[in-house]
């Protein structure tokens, strides 16, 4: 009895991803995708993975999905669009994929007993950092590496979007995000939302020590808000020659960097943090780390440079 | 009795195996891109039905799979990003008149 | 109580989950727009019920996401049609 | 006391249900766009407001209360402006699109 609600999300998250699959129209592929990404947020949240619901829905809801409807505004459809491959290839893909399907099911269906989990150990060193929420604990302090590497990964990603600029646009802005008709209520909105926004942002990182939420969540609520600005058309895109967001984008990783490599000095070893200190050095970081999320996703949504610099 | 981790461990078999059709089918690179996404999505509730089963410790999920996940869902937004990028200038490369180029560019495009 | 806010809950998905039948059918994107609308909104109210029930009040955050980005997709869906180039959205030099 | 309290709550919560299961079947069975979005605007403005309305007396504090607050007004704000544009949208597909 108590099951059905989450049966009747898990088949709500299902019709809708075949939908997705399966329709012929790109745009509306991405809108089943927009709700497939908020479905699972629910789905998260039943998961009691707090954390990842709010990630889930800033990003699968919100940021991938403008990324996906402007690339389907700027991409031209090609004659392949509409057609799919022969009945029986799809017949033979359908039931090769079903096997993957069956056999992650016989998985997920034998349980391992006990259960492996790592939260004891993530539990004892909260209990030497002061923080409450254990999964920032995971992220800064005990699988620290990971999120740096992570970090730098973003970077690498939109050192890899720069590079596909055209020569003659370097150091250019990218391509203007404004709506095809300017709209007196976005206009609005651009201007209501975004101080709310940002303090919700940041809202989301200091709460994120002690209670879910975190950089990430915040880094990209406040991406958020400033595309929506560049949607409205109040301002444009940075060009990418610009010191200060060049600046911006390493601020993160390099802070994270300097507070791993004073790890040798100050405790024992690389990204470890004396316990009298730690608290505020992962504060620092967290702050550091959601400035350059935020403006590493807008411009990884904004995408390569499309205007010669003025 | 199946329990709610086990109900959304199948959610997640079917995600892969739909955002694998998709991937495999779909001739257009967008449309792959978006089973992928899907197919992303179910990869990182396999890792959601870890932690709900690893509930220790106080916890009500393990949080070890859970900041792998957060880490997962943005490096698969910057890598979305990176193919978008990609498709994009594939585009203009491919159709010279889609962009105005310079002489040495569009040497470069026909040879 | 508690009760009642979980079965508000699971019925709230429910109709949420019958507006995804627009989604399918369209025919414009608007329509099928309207209905993640429906649900974001919808996943919002939810979210809040399921806070309240079961004392978890960091769900709370979620909506207010949920709630904050509610019209992010419709503006994106204002960003253009397919095939139309934007007017000044490539490069004039 | 708390009686009479989660009995508003149930009527709220109840009204707001409603509203959600009016603006459903209005977007379901409305014949044509605008006035599918015209269903949906009463499941965002008076189907969430009913509910933040029926769960405030039950929030443990103040800060919750507001919190609650603050989500509705940011829906009040994002649904209207979602509905204005997703207008727009549809005006300028028929402007494009010649009669058929």
């Amino acid at each position: 009895m108590n099951l059905l609600p989450d049966l009747a999300l898990v088949l709500l998250i299902l019709t809708a991803a075949i939908w997705t699959v399966a329709v012929r129209d790109r745009r509306d592929a991405v809108i089943g995708f927009i709700v497939v990404g908020l479905l699972l947020s629910l789905a998260w949240m039943r998961l009691n993975a707090v954390d990842v619901a709010l990630t889930e829905a800033a990003i699968g809801g919100g940021a991938t999905g403008l990324l996906l409807l402007r690339a389907c505004a700027r991409l031209v459809p090609t004659q392949a669009e509409s057609v799919l491959p022969r009945l029986s290839m799809r017949i033979m893909t359908g039931l090769l994929c079903s096997v993957i399907a069956v056999g992650l099911a016989a998985i997920v269906l034998t349980p391992v007993e006990p259960p492996a989990t790592l939260a004891a150990e993530a539990a004892a060193n909260m209990g030497e950092l002061g923080l409450g929420n254990p999964i920032t604990v995971v992220l800064l302090a005990y699988r620290a590496l990971d999120t740096l590497l992570e970090k730098v990964v973003l970077v690498l990603a939109l050192i890899g979007v720069w590079t596909l600029t055209p020569d003659v646009f370097w150091g250019g802005a990218p391509a203007s995000l404004r709506a095809q008709q300017s709209s007196g209520a976005l206009t609005f909105l651009a201007q209501v939302l975004p101080p709310v926004g940002v303090v919700i942002g940041v809202y989301l990182i200091w709460n994120g020590a002690d209670h879910p939420g975190g950089t990430f969540q915040g880094g990209t609520v406040l991406a958020a808000m400033w595309l929506l600005v560049m949607m409205a058309n109040l301002r444009e895109p940075p060009e990418i020659r610009l010191r200060t967001l060049r600046l911006l984008v390493v601020l993160g990783p390099v802070v994270f960097l300097v507070a791993g490599f004073a790890g040798f000095w100050i405790a024992n070893g690389f990204l470890s943090y004396p316990p009298a200190f730690a608290k505020p050095i992962i504060v620092i970081v967290e702050a550091a780390l959601a400035l350059s999320i935020a403006v590493i996703l807008g411009m990884l949504v904004a995408g390569p440079a499309a205007r010669a610099p003025r | 009795m199946i329990s709610t981790a086990t109900l959304y461990g199948l959610c997640a078999a079917g995600l892969v195996a739909i955002g694998l059709y998709g991937l495999v089918l779909h001739p257009t690179p967008l449309r792959k891109v978006i089973a992928f996404n899907l197919l992303g999505s179910g990869t990182f509730l396999l890792f959601g039905i870890a932690a709900r089963r690893g509930e220790a410790a106080g916890f009500l999920a393990d949080p070890v799979p859970q900041a792998m996940v957060i880490t997962g869902i943005v490096v698969a937004f910057a890598s979305t990003a990176l193919a978008v990028a990609l498709l994009l200038r594939l585009q203009e490369t491919g159709a010279s008149s889609i962009e105005p180029m310079s002489p040495e560019q569009q040497d470069n495009g026909a040879s | 109580m508690i009760e009642f806010l979980y079965v508000a809950a699971a019925l709230l998905l429910l109709l949420t989950g019958l507006g995804l039948a627009r989604m399918m059918w369209g025919p414009a994107p608007a329509d099928r727009m309207m209905a993640a609308q429906l649900l974001g909104t919808g996943g919002g109210a939810i979210a809040l019920l399921i806070a309240s029930a079961s004392g978890i009040t960091a769900i709370i955050d979620i909506a207010l996401v949920l709630a904050l980005l509610a019209a992010f997709a419709a503006v994106a869906l204002a960003l253009g049609e397919p095939g139309t180039k934007q007017p000044d959205g490539q490069a004039n030099p | 006391m708390s009686l009479v309290v989660d009995i508003f709550t149930m009527a709220a919560v109840g009204a707001g249900l409603f509203f959600f299961l009016a603006g459903t079947v209005g977007l379901l069975r409305f014949p044509d766009t605008l006035t599918r979005l015209h269903a949906l605007t009463k499941a965002d403005n008076l189907g969430f407001g009913f509910i933040v309305l029926g769960l405030l007396p039950q929030s443990p504090d103040v800060l919750t209360g507001l919190k609650l607050v603050v989500v509705w007004l940011l829906v009040q704000l994002g649904a209207a402006t979602a509905s204005q544009l997703i207008a727009q949208f549809v005006r300028s597909e028929r402007r494009h699109e010649p009669a058929a």
